[in-house]
């Protein structure tokens, strides 16, 4: 694959060193980081209806937050968390977390509300406290098992789970402010998602129907998870870094929301009435940090599959 | 050693490890080969770990030995007993059974433990079909018929009254039933690519075939550009890491 | 005894909650008698037809190839826990590695999930012991390497550097890592035969791989390799199945159509609600939630079933679940 | 209140002790007993296992489920008792499955210490490596199971929360666990944009129909992502009329109309492929699946 000095142009293009595309990419993925730019965006329909969904939970009612982004997923699902994460705080909304794909997923989700929490002392609110407001439910090794269970009862589901209570003893989530009373899914207005991996299809196989739920997904599997939305399985979609970015746009703008000088800076068609957002907060974090870097690679790799064509054009017409 | 310094050691450490792995893009070597071997070890050394803290504690042990109650003090609320559910224990031998396989005349038992597994695992593939296929199925019934002729597209609802966009919604345009038609005919096309048991003569059905095979390319298409957009988030989250995190925030205070 | 029959035959079946069971078991009715019917045919002498599958007819390439450079042959049955994806992926590889022994081309099987590893080890060693080449297995060319996804992405990536594979098949279920391997093996100059259940990783085996079996061609490869009745069968009943899949979807396409009405639209009066049908004040238009697939799809349950059923419950254990 | 049954016992007691040793004991003399049975036995007895196994949750779809079930609620007949039983054995099943599967982690565990402490014994030439692999994997495990004790087991644990409180244990499993271990995998997985970029750059040439067909709608979609492409085609003058023209409703057309149909029909496949496949093994009808 080495290049040769005498080689036609045409074939020097149809087979860059592949090298030189990793160094290309790696140079073009920093330098932009540093750089504060501003692009524009436009919410999806799927992370509207989401985060219309969230917006419209009652407050004070709990959700299940399921997580199963860890460090690999980092740049697509923390943009994402943190967003979902500001609307339930914001709006005191309780959740209990748990995760049925990855070990280590609880702990990089409480990691990340610590972080959170961190932030909002700063700006002097009260934090999202552990046992009244969150309980983490850890693992569940056998995904398709604890979701089968948590059709038929939360209590077994979740059977044998325990959280430290403000007083130091260690009890039953169950006797905890967010999960009193919630004995079946029924009592749920909904199950959050927020995966990496195909547990969102385990969630639709065994609760589509029995909750509403919506998925905040990686790229990857956002064409997965896109029939189901359609289907109306899913009430609601935030698909990668574009999902992080929507979700953080509206919750800057709202939704058919005229900002303080009249304009509505997030129209929309598919969903009817005013939502509102959170104008005063800070709203924005990886989600905008990513984005326009993300311009900037994705144009390397349309110049990459432009060279290589007319590479071949070339060497086709013997230049 | 305050906390915010380890970060800092804690970020480095990270931050050579992910130059050890990017350097196999150059060539597979022994620097790359350190921190692979390193990888895969903390991997499993985790998978032990985790075997007993997440799994068998609170699913096997806690429920096989149960729990004494622990009497309230100091204000802080007691505890109830927990039951014992001696039976657990059977699953004990089972999984052992599992270990004859390295045993060349008695690893027919070892079939046993994997026949729970896969038995358990087959019967929830059966249980679950139509839960997930049923509601595809019957968004796939769209309307292929518009209901109305007053515009072909749909109209604007963004200036209408809630009554009047509820009514477009449940209005199908003729657009809309062109796309719809587009869409059963794209799925039957695909559906009749994956039929192996006919000999496709009749020349339709060899139509539908090809052009299903190109549909389906349009799907993946589809799928591949969704995804490849995505991917770059994750190296682009390597270089915030590297570059912001570690350099800018944690060793230059900026 | 109205009572008593609501108890005895549940909500699921109240409403149109038994459609759904009904179209399970006639897949299953579908493929059982597919399967009675091959087997007959098959004691008779005839075979079952079954399409051209490009990328199977491959195999014997790859293998070869492998066999003239000396180098082994990697396979990976996807990072899934064990289940029927990974027995059929292990079908097929049972299939590869009966080729490769009788040329004595070293093989790997790289496992991320341990019960998997378990079964693969057993299978594999029944190949080579069917063939009576048992004494050549060597059981650590059956390889458990990690259960966390990236991890054994890594080992293996690192295993096709080192070792050179000359042919990599990666059949069962894959999610991300599916690029590092073909792209990883891709680089060593391997032949690559890849199918992943999951249609979203399927792309990028097309863009990396040198054969691929999409979708469905997964679970016809055991028959198409093997030809065994029972296989065959099924294929053609999954082929009915399927058949019968689009047809519901078309007929339930035209159905909706004129339910709500060509160019002029329908009206109606009386709506299902709790799986009643109750009369409406005046005659409006027709939904979609109004039509006939609609209620077939999306059983309503009842709810003055639930208040009227009559229970018993242990006084004693009132207090304690008993869990 | 404690109801102490054949199932169920008190923590602690004398015969919650006898009848664990005998739950190990008895089938393990059982399996002892049947270690030699006849390929016939052995058959039946692997077939049972599928189809009892899987009749759980084969049932659970069939059987009718009890309506509102009370807890506690006796069953009133035959048919209302087996839809508690099955809908109680669900979730426990899922647990049998999980922990069956757990115990056989000692085999993969195995694997990778034989194969690597085979290569340190033999010099193999890249023994350093494999002894960096057991070290790490030592050091995890011992750090792992300290830093678990301390928490759960010790009267400091409940305040290990906060990293303030934090001794060489906690901060090593720390170091092992965040500092490299998550970012190892961050960063192999990264790796994947490197390899999209060349396989797209090598496989992405207009060839045949398909391949151009497939780079199409690729590109439009990686073009309606960068936002600032569709800003700038949204205000081009033809398309500033035609909102139909924009690339937003391009991009959202294509996988709404192609892409969500195209998957579902691949789906359908391989959903009934699979149950087929599931059926065979539950029923026994495949003859390589068990390696019979």
């Amino acid at each position: 694959m080495s290049i040769q000095p005498r080689q036609p142009i045409g074939k020097l293009l149809m087979s860059l060193n592949r090298r030189i595309l990793y160094l290309i990419l790696i140079v073009v993925s920093t330098v932009p980081l540093f750089f504060q730019i501003k692009v524009p965006d436009k919410p999806d329909d799927s992370t509207i209806d989401m985060y219309s969904k969230l917006m419209s939970l009652p407050e004070g009612s709990t959700v299940l937050l399921s997580t199963g982004w860890t460090y690999s997923t980092r740049g697509e699902n923390k943009g994402q968390f943190d967003a979902i994460l500001k609307i339930l705080m914001r709006r005191h909304i309780k959740a209990a977390l748990f995760s049925i794909s990855d070990v280590t997923a609880p702990k990089v989700a409480i990691e990340e509300i610590t972080e959170l929490n961190m932030e909002r002392q700063k700006e002097g609110k009260k934090p999202y406290q552990r046992w009244s407001d969150w309980v983490s439910l850890g693992f569940f090794p056998n995904g398709d098992g604890t979701a089968n269970a948590m059709s038929v009862s939360l209590v077994k589901a979740f059977e044998g789970k325990q959280e430290v209570a403000p007083n130091g003893s260690v009890e039953n989530v169950f006797n905890s402010p967010v999960l009193k009373g919630h004995d079946s899914i029924s009592s749920i207005p909904l199950l959050i998602g927020v995966e990496s991996t195909s547990a969102t299809t385990t969630y639709i196989q065994k609760l589509g129907g029995k909750v509403p739920i919506v998925f905040a997904v990686t790229g990857v599997m956002g064409p997965e998870a896109l029939p189901y939305y359609s289907s109306g399985q899913v009430s609601g979609l935030a698909i990668g870094l574009k999902g992080a970015l929507d979700l953080e746009t509206l919750m800057q703008y709202g939704i058919n929301n005229p900002g303080p000088n009249g304009v509505v800076m997030v129209p929309s068609q598919h969903h009817a009435g005013v939502v509102p957002g959170f104008p005063n907060d800070k709203n924005y974090g990886t989600g905008l940090a990513y984005f326009p870097t993300l311009h900037v690679s994705l144009a390397l790799l349309i110049l990459a599959v432009l060279v290589g064509n007319i590479g071949m054009y070339m060497q086709r017409r013997g230049w | 050693m305050s906390y915010q310094n380890y970060l800092v050691y804690r970020m480095g450490a990270g931050v050579l490890a992910t130059i050890g792995f990017y350097s196999v893009l150059y060539r597979e070597n022994k620097f790359y080969r350190f921190f692979e071997h390193m990888y895969i070890g903390l991997a499993v050394g985790y998978s032990i770990v985790a075997l007993w803290t997440e799994t068998l504690h609170d699913l096997w042990w806690h429920r096989m030995l149960g729990a004494h109650a622990v009497p309230g003090a100091n204000g802080v609320p007691g505890q109830p007993a927990t039951n014992a559910h001696w039976a657990w224990m059977l699953l004990l031998p089972i999984g052992l059974l599992g270990y004859t396989v390295f045993n060349k005349k008695y690893n027919w038992l070892s079939r046993i433990p994997i026949g729970m597994i896969i038995g358990f695992n087959a019967g929830q593939q059966i249980q679950i079909w139509f839960n997930q296929y049923g509601p595809q199925m019957k968004d796939s019934m769209r309307p292929i018929f518009p209901t109305t002729i007053k515009s072909f597209f749909v109209p604007d609802t963004l200036h209408m009254a809630t009554k009047q966009a509820a009514e477009v919604k449940n209005t199908v345009y003729a657009s809309q039933a062109i796309n719809n038609f587009l869409f059963v005919l794209t799925l039957t096309c695909v559906l009749s690519y994956f039929l192996f048991s006919f000999d496709v003569k009749s020349k339709v059905l060899r139509g539908m075939n090809t052009l299903g095979r190109w549909l389906l390319m349009v799907g993946f298409g589809a799928i591949f550009g969704s995804t490849v957009a995505m991917r770059f988030t994750l190296v682009i989250d390597r270089m915030y890491f590297i570059f912001i995190e570690f350099l800018k925030q944690g060793v230059f205070h900026r | 005894m109205n009572i008593l029959i609501a108890a005895d035959w549940g909500n699921q079946y109240t409403d149109t909650g038994w459609f759904g069971i009904f179209v399970t078991l006639t897949v299953c009715t579908f493929i059982l008698v597919n399967i009675f019917r091959s087997n007959q045919r098959t004691a008779k002498g005839g075979q079952l037809y079954v399409r051209r599958i490009q990328g199977l007819n491959a195999i014997d390439e790859a293998v070869g190839r492998a066999t003239e450079m000396g180098r082994p042959i990697l396979m990976i049955p996807g990072i899934s826990s064990l289940g029927p994806v990974v027995v059929q992926a292990l079908n097929i590889f049972s299939y590869i590695t009966r080729i490769a022994g009788k040329f004595a081309t070293p093989i790997l099987l790289c496992c991320a999930d341990a019960a998997t590893y378990t079964v693969a080890q057993e299978t594999i060693r029944d190949v080579y012991q069917t063939e009576g080449i048992g004494d050549k297995f060597d059981q650590d060319s059956v390889r458990f390497i990690s259960d966390r996804q990236f991890a054994f992405a890594a080992g293996v990536s690192g295993l096709i550097l080192r070792d050179q594979v000359a042919a990599a098949f990666f059949m069962g279920d894959f999610y991300a890592e599916s690029l590092i391997f073909a792209e990883t093996a891709n680089s060593v100059g391997a032949i690559q035969i890849a199918s992943s259940t999951q249609t979203t990783q399927t792309p990028f085996f097309i863009a990396s791989c040198d054969y691929v079996l999409i979708g469905d061609e997964f679970y016809a490869a055991s028959a198409y390799l093997t030809r065994q009745p029972v296989l065959t069968g099924s294929l053609v009943g999954q082929d009915w199945s399927k058949i019968m899949v689009a047809l519901l979807v078309i007929c339930g396409a035209l159905w909706t159509s004129f339910d709500l009405g060509i160019f002029h639209r329908n009206k109606t009066s009386i709506v299902k609600k709790d799986s009643q049908w109750q009369i409406l004040p005046a005659p409006r238009r027709v939904k979609d939630s109004d039509t006939f697939m609609s209620h077939l799809f999306n059983p309503q349950s009842d709810p003055a079933l639930q208040n009227t059923i009559h229970r018993e419950t242990l006084p004693s254990l009132t207090t304690e679940s008993g869990q | 209140m404690i109801l102490a049954s054949f199932w169920v016992n008190q923590s602690g007691s004398i015969w919650l002790f006898v009848k664990l040793i005998l739950a190990f004991i008895v089938p393990l003399a059982i399996f002892y007993g049947i270690k030699d049975a006849s390929p016939g036995v052995r058959r039946a007895i692997i077939g049972a296992t599928f189809f009892l196994t899987g009749l759980v949750y084969v049932l659970y779809l069939i059987w009718p489920k009890p309506i509102h079930r009370q807890p506690n609620e006796i069953p009133q007949n035959f048919s209302e008792s087996v839809g508690f039983f099955v809908s109680d054995t669900v979730p426990v099943a899922a647990d049998v499955a999980n922990i069956v599967a757990t115990f056989l982690l000692g085999l993969g565990v195995f694997s990778v210490i034989k194969i690597h402490s085979e290569k340190l014994a033999r010099r193999h030439r890249d023994w350093p490596f494999s002894l960096v692999l057991i070290g790490s994997m030592l050091l995890m495990v011992i750090f792992g199971y300290w830093n678990y004790y301390l928490k759960n087991y010790t009267p400091a644990g409940p305040s290990l929360g906060n990293p303030a409180n934090w001794t060489f244990p906690s901060f090593a499993e720390d170091f092992l666990f965040n500092g490299l271990y998550q970012q190892m995998e961050a960063a192999m997985f990264s790796l994947i944009a490197f390899f999209i970029l060349s396989a797209a750059y090598r496989a992405f040439r207009i060839r045949s129909i398909e391949a151009t067909v497939l780079l199409g709608t690729a590109l439009l979609l990686v073009l309606r992502t960068m936002t600032v492409v569709s800003q700038l085609w949204a205000d081009a003058p033809f398309v500033r009329d035609h909102p139909n023209m924009q690339l937003e409703s391009i991009a959202k057309w294509l996988p709404n109309t192609f892409q969500s149909s195209s998957i579902r029909g691949v789906d359908f496949g391989v959903g009934i492929g699979l149950l087929a496949m599931a059926l065979r093994l539950w029923l026994s009808l495949e003859k390589q699946g068990q390696g019979a």
